[in-house]
């Protein structure tokens, strides 16, 4: 029952990370922490409830979390081809 | 028969719009034959409720039926709408495509009094306004952009409470369909009728037009086309008390009954305040626009006093304001025809060389006043009956609205063809127009001399409304 | 073999993303486009069956097969209209229509995550697709929200396995654990259809990104989220996540009709257009029969707004300012019919299909309940029209000259140097004295994609016309579980009273309410096949059994609305037995048999053959006759006119009657009446203490005959008499007692 | 009574005239279309006479509109008027033919005159009040149509326009007493109205209310002292209209319609008190302003006027009948005064100026013996026709209170003044104007000398009771009016009151005989200035009522604009909100995850602690 507040904490943590940290790397990296947190509760529902089909989802989770770090980092990387910083408050052109 | 009546003009529209080449003596047979057709229903009618109904479902999971239907007053409409039609393919210097549009109105006019399922004149109601929009569209004067939005957007903004109001109707009443039967069985009752009756309320004071909803109708009759065809079916569009009378009134009697206090100061006031205005109106299409407001006030307070007397009254008003509102835009069609202008204020004097002109314009301004013997005058005696018992001091205020109409159409109609005669030699009625005197004349006498022929019809229809309303104030 | 469609998009995807290095980049379009139009082909054939595979895991059911054919319809839309200079566009939409097929057809939880993950990477990608300034903003917006909204999702699959212990859509939870599960799944697929406060991203998403990706996720995303959307949120658990959506909903149609008033932009005015619609369809969940209207409101939005991105598609990638639109109609008079039309049908003007769509997602909610939010929903519709009708009117308002030699420039440039998107021309090369806007690429203006436009008018029409048979085509395969109905017997029928019994279809096991001209007749439980039967005669409602017009309806429980069927109910012509079943059981001391007739008609029951007395109807048709203790085993019942051959039968179970112990009762005779005529043969008889009666038959003064009757366990004593016609008189006297003494009961009758 | 269809014949024929007229007027030709108007509504008066004789008519055409029938009834009252009606009609359609003669638009004149008598016989024989309403308002179209009937001139037009305004305010009184009616006993025509009256069993107060909007009605018509503006200015018609219709026919439709519901009218004290002082105001006024006149039709129309005023005090005092006599008496002489005013106009040439007249006794020997008769009627000569209906009236006045009755006798000897003052500017002295005059032809003569004729005998129908020949009149409409109790006045007295007005009618017409022969002293001279523009009554009008009507008019055209302007702000306010809105999506990335995840944990939070 600890650990689903464990994760809880984690999921608030990310949610923190995200709202504070400037650049974009960053933010995908407190958004990777709420995805493991995720991953943490499932885990620790696994174990309380003695099902396997937790499990194989957390594992199904790693590997969608490897495909975003993927498609996301290359985004990434061409906007810092393009523009020399990847500080998301410069990205500012698309309003109102 | 009554499909048959119902399509053929959106087939003649159509065909119109395709094959430009037909020309004017198709859409001359068209009108003609769809005129027939109405006469032939009349004739046929055999007095009690609704005739000549059909009823297919089109969408039964919701309870959605294409269901017709007519009654005494849905005749008398349709051969107004006719006939009205009939006169203006007869009369108006239009191109071919003008006609067509005119066409595709009618259907939905006609649909909109034969409909018997709430949702199918929902469509109808809506659907009349893409001709009339494209009318004023193609062929407006210079600034129509303005009163297009206006025009469309208080339409759409009116007609969407009513959709609200339809549900309220359906799903808190309880009618397994929408079908006018099972609506009129099922009538709502509780706090929701006041909010469903507003609902209609905005949607059908828009097309009354009732006082504070008639701001479009101004700017829309200025901006179009100067022959009077697309004014005329502007006219005819004006089915607020029509859809008062038999949607919102049977079906939510309660909300009514709380906002009849208002509607009759509004109706009253605005019979007054229109008339009023006429009086300064610049051009001649703006004094109608305001006369026709100010008759809809008066046939609006005979409609909502709830009597029998007032209803009839309201209906057969209703009928003849169609046409001699309608013929009065053809004829002012027909004098900027000869003399390219629409001002009030300049002195014309045609009477001179057009004394047929003169004498057909005089025959439809005393209708339009109201004289007895012409077609005006048998409607609003009825409303005057009626609303007094009802409410004495605001049927005193509409009928000052008879002396401000004889001040605004006497004045004008002197200065158009009284007084000094201009040089300018205008020609008098030629070969088309006299049909169309001839039959103009024809319908308001008739209508001002036998008006048994039509209000035998309605009498039935009064009485079940004014059991059902109660005619309280 | 309905796994084809599953198997042709995700084979070919794969497939091609081998073979692109090697084949020419208009092969693989053609090839992909061939893929989808053979996926959709699928979906439509076998329509109406549900396919079960892996295990429950995917369901190709209607739903899955509607939203499908929307997402296949949205991708074949990109890739015409498409960018055809690189191969890797093509490969990305079969990608993402792969995953929105998943989607639409998986109710367990994780399948859609990873089907939503497999859809939102290659509109990542897709979106970020100019490789310019606006287009990695858009992207790089797009991605981080999404990912976040993927981690929400991710915690809410957690916590809702927490709750209910499966991933399955439909599974029962209840307490808090359960309400933060739905509510964190229904943020996920807000941020994914754009709904208010989620929406953040899609304006500035669907400007930056490429016109042609913006129709993709305007139309197909919102299909398939909406599908996952309709299997998860099902209207049992209306009160969990309802009232969450209801403000939802609120917020989002309020947003995005008044954001959309204020924008120059036509790209971003739809898109607050699109998030106002997604309001719109939210709407549609929160009544009972969202299953059907819902795919029917996409279908007819996703092929207006269609109409609307691909023409703006066709003037420009990029932005595109309201005022390029002006005098479209009389400069390319196609592309301005078509976006006239679209224009029309998403603001809803009444002959159109986008009316009928509209007024069926408002009746959900208002079946559902949510008054108010339907009303707001509609003056916020009427907010809509204005810029609904200003961007009307400008496309068919006379073009400026200026922009008359704009288009010329535009022709001439794009003859010149081709499109900007041309196979082989690098974009460089053009003068850069053209704005960007002007680089229409000419491979959009070609067949293809004006096939798809006069094919979307086409269907567009067709649904405007016919929109039963949309409704009717999504909702054939719906489970019985949705549909409430009163099946028997037909809606405006006349039947006789008593000889009916009403019966409909409904959810299995739920309780629903019988009302009989608005009065509460009874209450049924449906059974485990879905049908339900009530005899209305059983019911307690004394009015139930007149004759006249009945309107019976059925409702759920604390639901305002549901079927109903209009009937008008005739007395018998010949009598009937009502309120005992066929074969039922009754008491061995006696009972009371009772029926339905023509008013005052006088009857005679007969009990296997032997009548048991004449009996009057009364005013309003209903008669009844207490019988005599019967005896044991089935008796067979018949109830005749007076003078008929035969009448109506009924075969009741009379039981051993097992003894009682000592009889109390008083004596009674329960079936004849003093003076009453008979029929020969006949049976008399009731209930009584003594151990035996004798019964005295006399003809006048003179005794006939004299029978001893001995008394039942059932404390019942029943005579069997077959005199010759006359009259006749019984007296009963328990046996013993002297003849002089007044017996119990005397009777005469008049035998025929 | 019986039901007879010969009686809508009679309003037909001359509405055939009308039809046949209008439509081929031209073809008709000069005199054959004035002969053709002229006989047709002799027959009408001949069809009339025969069926009065008969003992009246009644046809109905049930169900006319919902509740009402279209019903006409000739009994005795309106058997008079019908006499009345026809008969000078059908003189004036006569001496019309002359007057006319060489007008552009005769055929289209004498259209108009048979479109006026038809509706104005409408109206007499209406039996049900809408039927009589059409008659009302028909009589005011076809005096729109007559008084306009040179409609070039700005001045005709206007005050054709005028006429029908005026009337037209009338008519809403008319149409209110109709709803008021109706609301009350739920019928309209007038044969059931009577008993429903006399049954009771309604409030008094409504009633008489009913009988104050009648009587705005016949104010309307009958051009009585708020409403009397439009008479004067009605000549601007040809004179045989000024004759016709605002003399002898339509101006006593008001009387007629008030003596038609004498059983509402009557017992009501504050109504008859009314008519009583709004026809003693009428008479004064129209007597002083006739003595300003310089027109000659304006003279006879303010003598009109007064003579009305009579009428209504003989209504007003209960004198039912005697109203009918003076219509009758009053039909005749002033038809005549009309009439030889019209052909000393024809005679001179269209001059209409009095003070280029004079002198007429020598050019025109005839009509100066018409006119000498006219002038000594309408003065109230005791043998004459004048006199003895003038004099009925002073003694239901004596009745009803002697100061009354006073001031009547002020207002006829006023009368006796304007008539010879007319008579002496016309006809005695030299002449002063330049045309040279010559004798009317016999076509109009002899209409006039039957005129002259009646105006001498027709007084001897109704003479007082206490001369022993016998009153015919008084019987015979009462049995159509109702009996109404009256006692005699004693003997003596009413002798007294037919020597007293007799010695004052003779003493004032010499007395002006010899005044107005002389030069004008000072003080009437400036009377005369006042009188002459009706003491400012058109002026106090058009300040007070037309113009603020008009300046509103245009207000309240901007302002309906205006209500135009503020649906289009109620439009911009939104476009204004929906910016607000959209300025929300400010682009910074940062702001759009803070408002995901605080809209996160809100709806978490609302969800968990519902």
């Amino acid at each position: 029952m600890i650990w689903l507040l464990a994760s809880a904490l984690l999921f608030s943590l990310g949610a923190y990370g995200v709202l504070t940290r400037r650049t974009a790397i960053l933010v995908f990296l407190s958004i990777e922490l709420m995805l493991n947190a995720a991953a943490l509760a499932l885990v620790s529902l696994a174990r309380l409830t003695g099902s396997l089909d937790a499990q194989v989802v957390v594992l199904f989770i790693i590997a969608m979390a490897a495909a975003e770090v993927a498609v996301g980092l290359g985004l990434i990387v061409a906007i810092f081809r393009r523009r020399e910083t990847t500080n998301i408050d410069e990205l500012r052109q698309l309003r109102w | 028969m009554i499909h048959l009546g119902l399509w053929w003009p959106l087939l003649a529209g159509l065909l119109l719009l395709l094959w430009p080449s037909l020309g004017r003596a198709f859409a001359l047979v068209a009108a003609g034959l769809s005129l027939l057709v109405s006469l032939f229903l009349f004739a046929g009618y055999g007095g009690q409720g609704l005739a000549y109904t059909s009823q297919t479902p089109f969408l039964p999971e919701v309870g959605v039926y294409y269901a017709l239907g007519l009654d005494g007053a849905g005749l008398l409409l349709w051969l107004a709408v006719n006939l009205v039609v009939l006169l203006g393919v007869w009369v108006a210097e239009v191109p071919v495509r003008f006609l067509a549009l005119a066409f595709l109105m009618q259907t939905g006019l006609l649909g909109i009094f034969a409909a018997q399922d709430l949702l199918l004149f929902y469509a109808f109601f809506e659907a009349t306004l893409i001709p009339a929009l494209l009318m004023l569209w193609f062929y407006g004067g210079p600034e129509r952009l303005r009163a297009i939005y206006i025009f469309a957007l208080f339409t759409l903004v009116g007609s969407l409470p009513m959709l609200a109001a339809i549900f309220a109707v359906r799903y808190l009443g309880g009618a397994p369909s929408f079908l006018y039967a099972d609506l009129a069985a099922h009538p709502l009752g509780g706090s929701a009728a006041a909010l469903a009756f507003l609902g209609f309320l905005i949607a059908f004071a828009v097309k009354t037009p009732l006082f504070p909803l008639h701001a479009w109708l101004p700017s829309f009759h200025q901006q179009n086309h100067p022959s009077g065809l697309a004014d005329a079916m502007g006219t005819l569009y004006k089915v607020g008390i029509f859809a008062f009378f038999k949607w919102a009134l049977p079906l939510v009697p309660e909300g009514f009954r709380e906002f009849q206090g208002l509607l009759l100061f509004l109706a009253a006031f605005g019979a007054l305040y229109a008339a009023w205005l006429a009086f300064s109106a610049p051009d001649w299409k703006t004094l109608l626009a305001y006369a026709g407001v100010s008759h809809m006030g008066v046939g609006a307070l005979g409609l909502f006093s709830g009597t029998a007397e007032g209803t009839v009254g309201a209906l057969y008003l209703l009928g003849a304001s169609m046409v001699y509102g309608s013929a009065m835009f053809l004829l002012v069609g027909r004098v900027y025809q000869r003399t390219s202008s629409l001002e009030v204020a300049p002195v014309r004097g045609l009477a001179r060389h057009a004394p047929a002109l003169y004498v057909l314009g005089m025959f439809i301004l005393m209708a339009m006043i109201g004289l007895p013997g012409l077609s005006g005058f048998p409607g609003e005696l009825l409303v005057l009956l009626g609303a007094y018992q009802v409410a004495p001091w605001l049927t005193f205020l509409a009928f000052l609205s008879v002396i401000a109409a004889a001040a605004y159409a006497l004045s004008a109609f002197q200065k158009l063809f009284q007084e000094k005669p201009q040089a300018q030699v205008v020609p008098d009625l030629a070969g088309r127009e006299w049909g169309f005197a001839v039959l103009t004349v024809g319908v308001l006498l008739l209508m001002g001399l036998y008006p048994k022929l039509f209000t035998t019809y309605l009498e039935p229809l009064g009485r079940a409304l004014a059991a059902l309303v109660g005619g309280a104030s | 073999m309905s796994l084809l469609t599953l198997y042709t998009l995700a084979g070919l995807a794969t497939l091609l993303s081998l073979l692109a290095f090697v084949i020419p980049r208009e092969t693989n379009r053609w090839l992909s486009a061939l893929g989808l139009g053979l996926a959709g082909l699928f979906c439509v054939v076998g329509w109406g069956e549900t396919y079960e595979a892996f295990g429950g895991l995917y369901r190709f059911d209607t739903l899955a097969r509607g939203l499908s054919l929307v997402a296949i319809l949205g991708g074949l839309w990109a890739l015409l209209l498409g960018p055809a200079k690189k191969f890797e566009f093509p490969l990305l939409v079969l990608y993402a229509v792969t995953g929105m097929h998943l989607m639409a057809s998986s109710p367990n939880l994780v399948v859609l995550l990873i089907a939503l993950e497999v859809f939102s990477l290659p509109l990542y990608v897709m979106a970020a697709w100019q490789r310019d300034e606006k287009g990695f903003e858009a992207g790089l917006k797009y991605f981080l929200l999404g990912a976040l909204g993927a981690a929400t999702f991710l915690y809410g699959i957690a916590l809702y396995f927490g709750a209910t212990g499966s991933f399955n859509a439909g599974a029962v939870g209840s307490g808090p654990l359960y309400i933060l599960a739905l509510l964190l799944i229904l943020v996920a697929f807000a941020f994914k259809t754009a709904m208010v406060p989620f929406q953040w991203w899609s304006p500035d998403v669907y400007q930056g990104s490429p016109t042609v990706v913006t129709l993709f996720m305007a139309t197909a995303v919102k299909a398939a989220a909406f599908a996952a959307m309709l299997r998860i949120f099902t209207p049992e658990g209306l009160e969990a996540w309802g009232v969450a959506l209801a403000m939802l909903v609120a917020l989002t149609t309020v947003f995005g009709n008044l954001g959309a008033l204020a924008q120059t932009e036509a790209k971003r005015l739809f898109a607050y257009s699109s998030i106002a619609n997604a309001g719109y369809i939210g709407l549609g969940l929160l009544g009972p029969t969202g299953q059907a209207t819902i795919p029917f409101y996409l279908l007819t939005y996703a092929l207006a707004t269609g109409l609307i991105f691909a023409v703006l598609s066709m003037l420009s990638n990029q932005e595109v300012p309201l005022e390029r639109l002006r005098g479209l109609w009389y400069r390319k008079p196609l592309l301005g019919g078509a976006m006239g039309l679209g224009i029309l049908s998403v603001l809803g003007l009444p002959p159109l299909a986008g009316f009928w769509a509209k007024y069926l997602v408002f009746q959900e909610a208002a079946r559902g309940g949510f008054y108010g939010l339907v009303v707001l929903a509609l003056v916020t519709s009427a907010i809509g029209a204005y810029y609904y009708l200003k961007t009307f009117f400008l496309v068919f308002s006379q073009p400026t000259p200026q922009q008359e030699a704009e288009d010329r420039e535009a022709e001439a440039a794009v003859a010149r140097f081709g499109a900007s998107e041309a196979p082989g021309v690098p974009l460089a090369s053009a003068p850069l004295g053209l704005t960007q806007a002007l680089m229409a690429p000419a491979s959009r203006t070609a067949a293809p994609a004006q096939a798809l436009l006069w094919g979307a008018m086409l269907l567009l029409a067709l649904l405007s016309f016919w929109p039963g048979l949309g409704l009717r085509a999504f909702s054939t395969g719906l489970t019985p579980l949705a549909s409430l109905t009163i099946r028997a017997p037909a809606d405006g029928a006349t039947v006789e009273i008593g000889r009916y019994t009403l019966e409909g279809t409904g959810r299995p096991g739920e309780i629903l309410e019988l009302l009989d001209n608005d009065t509460p007749l009874g209450v049924v439980t449906v059974g485990p096949e879905g049908t339900w039967r009530f005899d209305p005669a059983a019911s307690k409602l004394e009015t139930a059994l007149q004759a006249g017009p009945h309107t019976y309806q059925v409702r759920r429980a604390g639901q305002a609305t549901g079927a109903s069927i209009r009937i008008s109910l005739v007395w018998p012509t010949e009598p009937v037995f009502v309120g005992l079943p066929e074969g039922s059981t009754v008491a061995a001391s006696g009972f009371a048999l009772a029926g339905v007739a023509q008013p005052n008609q006088v009857l005679e029951v007969l009990e296997d053959g032997a009548s048991l007395g004449r009996v009057v109807a009364d005013a309003n048709g209903r008669w009844s006759l207490n019988v005599p203790p019967p005896e044991a085993g089935t008796r067979v019942y018949e109830v005749r006119a007076e003078g008929a051959l035969a009448g109506a039968r009924l075969s009741l179970v009379v039981p051993q009657p097992e003894a009682a112990g000592a009889c109390t009762q008083a004596f009674t005779l329960t079936n004849l009446q003093d003076g009453g005529t008979v029929s020969r043969p006949f049976r008399f008889g009731g209930l009584g203490s003594a151990p035996s009666y004798t019964v005295l038959v006399k003809r006048g003064e003179g005794v006939v005959g004299r029978k001893e009757v001995a008394l039942n366990p059932a404390c019942g004593w029943s005579y069997l008499s077959d005199p010759g016609p006359g009259e006749i008189t019984y007296e009963v006297r328990e046996t013993g007692r002297p003849e002089a003494e007044p017996p119990l009961v005397v009777i005469t009758l008049q035998v025929r | 009574m019986q039901e007879t269809v010969l009686l809508p014949l009679i309003v037909a024929l001359p509405l055939l005239g009308f039809v046949l007229l209008g439509l081929w007027g031209r073809r008709i030709g000069e005199p054959a279309a004035g002969w053709l108007a002229s006989f047709l509504v002799l027959g009408s008066f001949l069809l009339g006479f025969w069926l009065l004789l008969q003992g009246g008519a009644k046809w109905t055409l049930a169900e006319w509109l919902p509740g009402i029938p279209f019903s006409l009834r000739l009994d005795n009252l309106s058997g008079v008027m019908l006499m009345v009606v026809s008969g000078v009609g059908f003189l004036i359609h006569l001496w019309a033919i002359g007057y006319m003669h060489g007008d552009a638009g005769y055929s289209r004149f004498f259209s108009y005159f048979n479109l006026f008598i038809a509706a104005m016989l409408v109206l007499v024989l209406g039996d049900s009040l809408p039927v009589v309403f059409i008659g009302w308002e028909g009589v005011g179209l076809a005096s729109y149509l007559l008084i306009g009937f040179w409609y070039t001139e700005r001045v005709n037009a206007d005050s054709a326009r005028k006429a029908f305004i005026v009337n037209r305010i009338g008519d809403l009184g008319f149409l209110l007493a109709m709803g008021l009616l109706w609301s009350m006993f739920g019928t309209l025509s007038i044969s059931e109205l009577v008993e429903k009256v006399e049954a009771g069993g309604y409030s008094f107060t409504t009633l008489s209310l009913a009988g104050f909007f009648l009587l705005i009605g016949a104010i309307g018509k009958s051009a009585q002292v708020p409403l009397m503006v439009w008479l004067p200015d009605a000549m601007a018609g040809p004179t045989p209209v000024s004759a016709l219709i605002h003399a002898a026919t339509m101006v006593t439709a008001g009387v007629y319609l008030l003596v038609r519901h004498a059983f509402i009218l009557h017992g009501d004290a504050f109504l008859a008190g009314s008519i009583v002082a709004l026809g003693l105001l009428t008479a004064f006024y129209g007597a002083l302003c006739s003595l300003g006149q310089w027109d000659i039709k304006r003279i006879v129309a303010y003598t009109t006027l007064s003579q009305l005023g009579f009428m209504f005090v003989a209504v007003g005092v209960g004198a039912y009948w005697v109203a009918i006599f003076h219509i009758v008496t009053h039909a005749f002489f002033k038809a005549l005064m009309f009439m030889t005013s019209g052909s000393v106009i024809h005679a001179l040439g269209g001059e209409q100026d009095v003070r280029q007249m004079g002198g007429m006794r020598k050019h025109l020997p005839i009509t100066h013996r018409h006119g000498l008769v006219a002038a000594l009627a309408s003065g109230g000569l005791p043998p004459l026709a004048g006199f003895w209906s003038k004099d009925a009236i002073l003694a239901y006045t004596f009745e009803y209170g002697p100061w009354l009755w006073a001031l009547m006798l002020l207002a006829s000897a006023l009368a006796a003044l304007y008539s010879i003052r007319w008579y002496v500017l016309v006809f005695l002295g030299e002449y002063r104007g330049k045309a040279h005059p010559h004798e009317s032809p016999p076509v109009m003569l002899w209409p006039n000398h039957i005129l002259m004729g009646g105006a001498l005998g027709v007084g001897f129908i109704g003479l007082p009771y206490v001369i022993d020949y016998k009153n015919f009149l008084e019987p015979f409409l009462s049995k159509a009016i109702g009996e109404f109790p009256h006692e005699k006045l004693p003997v003596w007295t009413e002798w007294t009151l037919i020597i007293v007005s007799a010695l004052v009618a003779i003493g004032v017409l010499l007395w002006g005989f010899r005044f107005f022969q002389q030069p004008l002293p000072q003080w009437y001279a400036r009377f005369q200035q006042a009188a002459l523009n009706g003491f400012y009554v058109d002026m106090l009008y058009n300040t007070l009522l037309v113009n603020p009507l008009k300046a509103l008019a245009e207000l309240l055209f901007s302002a309906d604009r205006g209500l135009l302007g503020g649906f289009a702000g109620l439009g911009s306010l939104m476009g204004g909100l929906g910016g607000l809105l959209a300025r929300l999506e400010a682009g910074a990335l940062r702001l759009y995850l803070l408002g995901f995840l605080l809209a996160l944990v809100l709806l978490l939070l609302w969800g968990v602690l519902r």
